[in-house]
C-alpha cells in the first residue's frame, strides 16, 4: 500500500472534483427534475411532450453516450446559439467540468422528474380538497400543503439518484475531468498497479456513498416527524 | 341582506354532472332553509358526495342552478371565493394537513386567507379547540390523535372560518364504533347552537334525533325527502324501503 | 494578451503527461509553451482523450492541439497543421518468446504472420488508419490510451502492439517490465500513413496563426531549441 | 462545424451492427446475474447472520461503487496479479468479453436482490397468516404464495434494472470491445463527427431499451390479470 | 375420543403474553363446549386479536395453558399442525390471495396440506363456494369481487379445511355497511349447522341473536363472560356499562 501513499494528494484533489461535481449537478437535477414534473403534471399537450421526450430520452440512452454527447455538441450548439445573438462570437468554451456537470444532472434530473412526479401525486387529492375548501389559492395550496409533504414522499427515491450522480461522476475521465478515476489512470501508467488503484477508488466511492445514505437517512427521520405515533 | 334570510339559504335547480359519459347527477331539486339540518343517506355511487361537492365547488355542476346564500355558484373565481367563505365542509377521511400541529391546521386558513396575524389565529384556533373539547391536543400533529380527535380537528378548522353553512361528507365512516359517538356529540352541539348543516351519513341514530329533513338519494336522483318520522316509517318509494332495511337489520 | 487554448491527451509519456504533482510536462507541452512565450500568447491546456482531439478543435473548445499529432492527409481534409516539429513514425513490440515473423526477409510485410494474433493500438492513431489500409484484415484492438496497451501486452490480451519507437522504448523496453518484449521489423513510416512528422493542429481558417506558428516552430529548429527539448527526454532529436 | 443530419443515418447501420454484441452482453449478463440474486436474497432474508452478513455487504459494495470500477477492476485490476494470469481462470479474463459479463452479472446480482427482497418484503404480512393459519408449511408458503406475489412486485423495478443494465454495456467500449458505442466511437475517430455518430448511437440504443419496456410491460399485464377488477 | 367430547372444546388457563415490556394478556380464563358459539368484544388494543390469535398459534403464548379439541399447545410442531387443521381463521382483512382465484383460493390447502387431487379438491371446493352462496364467482380473482363476497370466499376457504372450530377476527369491520349483512347471514347458518365459533366483533345484533356467550375484554383481561341477555341488561362491572354505551347509543 506504500504506493498509494504517494498518490494520496492526487487521490484527494480527484476526490474534491467529485464533490464539486456533485454538488453543481445536485443543484441543477432539482431543477430539471421540479420543472419537468411540473410540466408532466401541467395541462399544455407541448409541455408534457417535451417532458416526456426528455425522460425517454435521457432515460434509455447510456450514461457514458449522454456525457460524450453533452461534451461534444455543447460547444457547437451553445456557440451557434450565441452567433445567432452576438455573430461575432468565435467561439463558446465550456470547461469538462461544466460540461460533465450539466450533463449528469441532465441524466439524473430525468429520474427526479418521476420522482418529483410521483410525490406530488402522493400527496393525497383530499388534502388538496381540503386547502381549496378553506379558500387558500392554488398558490398558497402549492407553497403550504403540497411541497412541505411532497419532499417527504420524494426523498427516498431522491437519495438513490444522489447516488447514482456520485457514481456518474466515475465517467468524466472520459471527457478528460481530472477526478479519481484520471488519478487512477496516471497512477497505473507510472506504478503499474491497476488493481490497487481502482480499488482506491471503489473505497472513496465507497465512503460517499455510505455518507449520503447516512445523510438521506437522518433527513427521513426529520421529514417524517410529524408522523411518528405518540405512545 | 334581507333577501338572504328570506329565500333559502342552499337551493339547487336541476342540477346535473356528468363525469364523461356517466351522469352522476340527474336533475337535483333541493332547498335548504337557514338553520335547517339535512340528512343524505343512499346507496354507494348513488351521487351523495357528488351533490354536496358541488355546493361548495370542489365538483364544477354542468346543468342547473346553484345558488348558495343569495350568490349563484358560476365560473366566477370572486363568486366561488365568496361561497367557500359562507361554507365549511368535513370530508371522511379528515384530510388533516399531516405536517401542521392541530393548532396550525386550524390557523393556516385564517392567516392566509383572512390575513389574521399569528397571535390572533392562534386564540380562535384554541377557542374552537375548546369547543370541540380538545384544547390540550392542540399542539400534537394528526398523526398523535385517535381518529376521532382528528375529526373532531377537521370540524374545528371547518368552523375557525366562521361559516354560515356545514357540509359532512360521511365524517363517521372512516371511525372505529368507539370513536363515532364523539364526533357525533359536536355534530349534535352544532347543530342545537342553529347552523345550517348538511350530512351525508348511514347513522340512522344521528338522523332521528337531530334532522329537520331526510333526503334518499340513488343513481344521481333524489328518490326520497321527508321529515325522519315519515321518512323511516312511512317510505313511499321501493327503493327506499329496501335500501333501509339492508342497513336497519342487525 | 492573446490567449492560446490548447488541446492534449495527458497521458502520453513523454510527449505530453502530468507528473504525480501533477503538473503538466513533455515534448509537445515544451514546445507549445514555447510557441506561446515566443507568440508572446498566454497559453491553456485542456486535456482528453484522445480521439476526442479533433472533434474537440472542430467543435471550438480549443485552438490548437498539441499532442503528437501526425500530419495526415485523412486529417488534413477536417484540420490544418502546422510544420512538423518532430517524426512521426511506428514499429512492432511483442513478446520474445512468441517469435513473431510479422515481415519477410525483404522487410515487406507479412501479411499471412497477421492472422490468428490481435494487435493493440490506440484508437484514432496513425497506428489505426495505417492497418485499415495495409493490414485490413488483422485483428485490431483499439485503446483509450497507451498505457492501457502496455497493460495488456505484458498480460498476454495482445500478441503484438504498434506504436511510436521512441516512447516503447522509454516506458516499456527500457524497464524491468520489458524485459521479454523486443521490437520487431522495421520502423514504419510511409508518409501516406504516417505524414511528414506531427505537427500542431488547428481548424480551418486560421491561416494568420498558423503562420506566426511556422515561424516560430521554424526559429525553434533553427536556434537548437527543438534539440534542447527533445535531449531532455531522449538522448538523440527526435525532429 | 456544421451539423449533418444525413450523417446520423448512413452510420446507423454500422452501428446496428455492434447491437448483437450488446445484446449478447446484455442477455447474458441478466441471466447469471438473476441467478446469482436468488441465492443472494435466500441469503439475504435468511435470519442467519453468517448467511445475510456477506450478503449485506456485498450488495452494499456492488451498488456502492461505479460500474465503471467494477469493470477496470476486473478487467485490468485481476491481471495485476501473476498467480492470475498463471490460473487457468485467465483463459477467461483474458477475454474482454467475459470480463464485462462477470462484472455486469455481479453488478445486477446486487440491485436484482435489493429488488427481489423488496417484492418478498412487499407481500402483505395477512396473507403469510392465513397460509399459517390453514396449516401451509414454511416452503409451501414461500413458493405458492410468496414467491408469485413477489415476482409480480418486483417486475416494474426489474425492469429498470434492465434498462440500466443495457445502458451499462456501453462501459465495455472503453475495454476495447466493438458494441454499440465502441462502433460509434471508432466511426467518430474517422469522421470527427461526434455529435451525429453519438446520436445515431443513442437512436439504437432507444430502439433496444423500447423493446425491453415493451416486453416488461407485456409480462407486467401478464403477471397483473388478476390485480383487474 | 370419548374425552374429547366431554371436556371443554378449547380451555384457556391463566393464558399471558407479552410484547416485548407490554403485557397484551394478563392472565385470561376461558372453557368453551363443543358447539358453543362465543362472541368476543371489548376496546381497541385490549388485547381480542392477540387471545384468538393464540388459539391458533399465530403468536405463541409466553404463560398458562391452551387446550385445543385435547390437544395442548406447546412448541411441538406436530402439536401445532394438528391444532391449526382443527381450527380455521377469517380475518379482518379477508387475506384472500390475490394471484388465485376464488376456487384456486380454496383449493390451495386441501391439495398442499392434505394432499387431495386436483380434481377433488375442485369439488370440494364448488361444495364450499355452494355453502356460501357464491359458486358462481368460483374462477373470479379476489379484486374481481366484492368486499362481501371476498369475506365469504375467505371463510369457504377456512370451512374447505374441516376444522372443528373457526376463530373470525371482526370480520365485518372492513366491509361497507351494506355487505355485513350477506357475511352475517352466512355466519348466522353456520351456527346453526353446530360448529363451534369464536367470533370478535361489535355487531351487537349478531351477539344478541347468535352467541351462547358474550365475553367483554379490556386491558388484556375478560372482565365480564355472560349470555347475551344478562351481558346486554345487566352487566356487572362499570366498564362493561360505559362501553355498552358508548357503542349502543346513535
Ligand atoms: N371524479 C370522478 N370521475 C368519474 N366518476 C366519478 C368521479 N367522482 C364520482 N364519480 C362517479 O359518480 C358516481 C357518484 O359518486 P359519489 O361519490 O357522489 O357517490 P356517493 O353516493 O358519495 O357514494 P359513496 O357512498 O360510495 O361515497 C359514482 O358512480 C362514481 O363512480
Ligand atoms: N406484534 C405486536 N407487537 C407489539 N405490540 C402488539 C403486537 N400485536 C399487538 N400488540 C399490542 O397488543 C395490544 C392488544 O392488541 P390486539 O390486536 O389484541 O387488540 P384488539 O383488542 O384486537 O384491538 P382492535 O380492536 O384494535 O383490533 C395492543 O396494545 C397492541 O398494540
Ligand atoms: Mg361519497
Ligand atoms: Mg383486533
Amino acid at each position: 500500500m506504500g504506493v498509494v501513499v504517494e498518490w494520496l494528494n492526487a487521490f484527494l484533489w480527484g476526490a474534491l472534483v467529485i464533490l464539486g461535481v456533485f454538488f453543481v449537478a445536485l443543484v441543477l437535477t432539482v431543477v430539471w427534475g421540479l420543472i419537468g414534473a411540473t410540466a408532466k403534471l401541467s395541462n399544455s399537450t407541448v409541455a408534457r411532450g417535451i417532458a416526456n421526450a426528455y425522460t425517454t430520452a435521457l432515460r434509455g440512452t447510456p450514461e457514458l453516450l449522454v456525457l460524450l454527447i453533452v461534451y461534444f455538441g455543447s460547444a457547437v450548439t451553445l456557440t451557434s446559439l450565441a452567433k445567432f445573438v452576438d455573430p461575432s462570437v468565435k467561439f463558446v468554451h465550456i470547461p469538462p467540468f461544466w460540461a460533465g456537470s450539466f450533463a449528469i444532472s441532465l441524466i439524473v434530473g430525468a429520474y427526479a422528474t418521476e420522482t418529483f412526479r410521483g410525490a406530488f401525486l402522493g400527496v393525497d387529492r383530499g388534502q388538496i380538497e381540503a386547502a381549496r375548501s378553506l379558500g387558500l389559492s392554488p398558490f398558497q395550496t402549492l407553497f403550504y400543503v403540497r411541497l412541505p409533504q411532497m419532499w417527504r414522499l420524494a426523498l427516498p427515491a431522491f437519495g438513490n439518484h444522489m447516488n447514482s450522480l456520485i457514481k456518474d461522476t466515475a465517467l468524466l475521465s472520459v471527457i478528460g475531468v481530472e477526478e479519481i478515476m484520471y488519478t487512477a489512470d496516471r497512477a497505473t501508467t507510472i506504478t503499474n498497479k491497476p488493481f490497487t488503484m481502482y480499488l482506491v477508488v471503489a473505497i472513496i466511492y465507497l465512503a460517499f456513498v455510505s455518507v449520503i445514505i447516512k445523510t438521506v437517512a437522518l433527513l427521513e427521520i426529520h421529514a417524517n416527524r410529524y408522523l411518528a405515533r405518540a405512545r | 341582506m334581507a333577501d338572504k334570510t328570506s329565500a333559502a339559504m342552499i337551493q339547487l335547480d336541476r342540477v346535473t354532472k356528468s363525469f364523461g359519459s356517466f351522469q352522476a347527477l340527474k336533475g337535483v331539486d333541493l332547498a335548504i332553509e337557514r338553520g335547517q339540518k339535512v340528512v343524505v343517506c343512499g346507496p354507494s355511487g348513488s351521487g351523495k358526495s357528488t351533490m354536496i361537492r358541488c355546493i361548495n365547488r370542489l365538483e364544477e355542476h354542468d346543468g342547473g342552478r346553484i345558488v348558495v346564500n343569495g350568490i349563484e355558484l358560476t365560473t366566477s373565481v370572486k363568486d366561488i371565493d365568496a361561497v367557500r367563505r359562507e361554507v365549511g365542509m368535513v370530508f371522511q377521511q379528515f384530510n388533516l394537513f399531516p405536517h401542521l400541529t392541530a393548532a396550525e391546521n386550524l390557523m393556516l386558513a385564517p392567516r392566509l386567507v383572512r390575513k389574521i396575524p399569528r397571535k390572533e389565529a392562534r386564540e380562535l384556533a384554541m377557542h374552537y379547540l375548546e369547543r370541540v373539547h380538545i384544547p390540550e391536543q392542540a399542539d400534537k400533529y394528526p398523526a398523535q390523535l385517535s381518529g376521532g380527535q382528528q375529526q373532531r380537528v377537521a370540524i374545528a378548522r371547518s368552523l375557525c372560518m366562521k361559516p354560515e353553512i356545514m357540509l359532512f361528507d360521511e365524517p363517521t365512516s372512516a371511525l372505529d364504533p368507539e370513536m363515532i359517538k364523539e364526533v357525533l356529540d359536536v355534530m349534535v352541539e352544532l347543530a342545537r347552537d342553529g347552523m345550517t348543516m348538511i350530512v351525508v351519513t348511514h347513522e340512522m341514530g344521528f338522523a332521528r334525533s337531530v334532522a329537520d329533513v331526510v333526503v334518499f338519494m340513488d343513481n344521481g336522483e333524489i328518490v326520497e325527502q321527508a321529515p325522519p318520522q315519515d321518512f323511516f316509517h312511512q317510505a313511499r318509494s321501493e327503493r327506499t324501503k329496501a335500501f333501509l332495511s339492508r342497513i336497519l337489520t342487525h | 494578451q492573446e490567449k492560446l487554448d490548447v488541446g492534449s491527451e495527458c497521458t502520453y509519456f513523454p510527449f505530453n503527461y502530468r507528473d504525480s504533482d501533477g503538473v503538466l510536462k513533455g515534448y509537445d507541452v515544451d514546445v507549445a509553451n514555447e510557441i506561446g512565450k515566443r507568440l508572446k500568447a498566454k497559453i491553456e491546456y485542456t486535456c482528453m482523450k484522445f480521439d476526442g482531439l479533433i472533434p474537440a478543435l472542430l467543435a471550438g473548445k480549443f485552438d490548437l492541439i498539441a499532442a503528437s499529432l501526425s500530419i495526415t492527409e485523412e486529417r488534413a481534409t477536417k484540420i490544418d497543421f502546422s510544420v512538423p516539429y518532430r517524426l512521426s513514425i511506428g514499429q512492432f513490440v511483442a513478446a520474445k518468446a512468441k517469435k513473431l515473423v510479422l515481415f519477410n526477409a525483404d522487410g515487406s510485410i507479412n501479411k499471412a504472420a497477421f492472422k490468428g494474433i490481435k494487435v493493440g493500438i490506440q484508437r484514432a492513431t496513425t497506428y489505426d488508419s495505417w492497418f485499415q489500409a495495409i493490414v485490413p484484415d488483422a485483428t485490431v484492438v483499439r485503446y483509450e490510451g497507451t498505457d492501457a496497451v502496455y497493460l495488456d501486452l505484458k498480460a498476454g490480451r495482445v500478441d503484438a502492439i504498434m506504436s511510436n519507437p521512441m516512447k516503447i522504448y522509454l516506458d516499456f523496453l527500457s524497464k524491468p517490465d520489458g524485459a521479454g518484449f523486443e521490437v520487431i521489423g522495421p520502423q514504419i513510416a510511409e508518409e501516406k500513413y504516417f505524414g511528414t512528422g506531427a505537427g500542431i493542429g488547428l481548424r480551418k481558417g486560421n491561416d494568420a496563426l498558423r503562420k506566426r506558428i511556422d515561424v516560430a516552430l521554424t526559429e525553434m529548429k533553427k536556434d537548437g531549441t527543438l534539440d534542447k527539448f527533445s535531449k531532455f527526454y531522449f538522448p538523440f532529436a527526435i525532429h | 462545424m456544421n451539423f449533418e443530419i444525413s450523417l446520423i443515418w448512413e452510420s446507423l447501420p454500422k452501428i446496428a451492427e455492434g447491437a448483437e454484441l450488446t445484446v449478447r452482453l446484455h442477455l447474458l449478463s441478466l441471466v447469471f446475474g438473476t441467478v446469482l440474486a436468488l441465492g443472494l436474497v435466500l441469503m439475504r432474508i435468511s435470519g442467519i447472520a453468517i448467511l445475510s452478513w456477506p450478503a449485506f455487504a456485498y450488495i452494499y459494495v456492488f451498488r456502492g461503487t461505479p460500474l465503471l470500477v467494477q469493470v477496470f477492476l476486473i478487467y485490468y485490476g485481476l491481471a495485476q496479479f501473476e498467480f492470475i494470469r498463471a490460473s487457468p481462470l485467465w483463459i477467461i479474463l483474458r477475454e474482454p468479453f467475459w470480463c464485462a459479463i462477470i462484472a455486469f452479472s455481479l453488478n445486477v446480482a446486487a440491485y436484482t436482490a435489493e429488488i427481489l427482497r423488496g417484492g418478498i418484503q412487499g407481500v402483505d404480512q395477512g396473507l403469510h397468516e392465513a397460509g399459517r393459519a390453514l396449516g401451509l408449511s414454511t416452503s409451501q408458503r414461500f413458493i405458492h404464495v410468496t414467491a408469485p406475489i413477489a415476482i409480480r412486485l418486483s417486475l416494474p423495478a426489474y425492469g429498470n434494472e434492465m434498462i440500466s443494465l443495457m445502458k451499462g454495456t456501453a462501459l465495455v467500449s472503453l475495454i476495447t470491445m466493438y458494441d454499440i458505442t465502441g462502433v460509434a466511437r471508432t466511426i467518430m475517430a474517422r469522421t470527427f463527427a461526434p455529435y451525429e455518430i453519438f446520436i445515431s448511437a443513442a437512436i439504437v440504443y432507444l430502439g433496444l431499451t423500447w423493446l425491453i419496456q415493451r416486453a416488461i410491460a407485456h409480462a407486467e399485464r401478464r403477471f397483473s390479470r388478476y390485480v383487474r377488477a
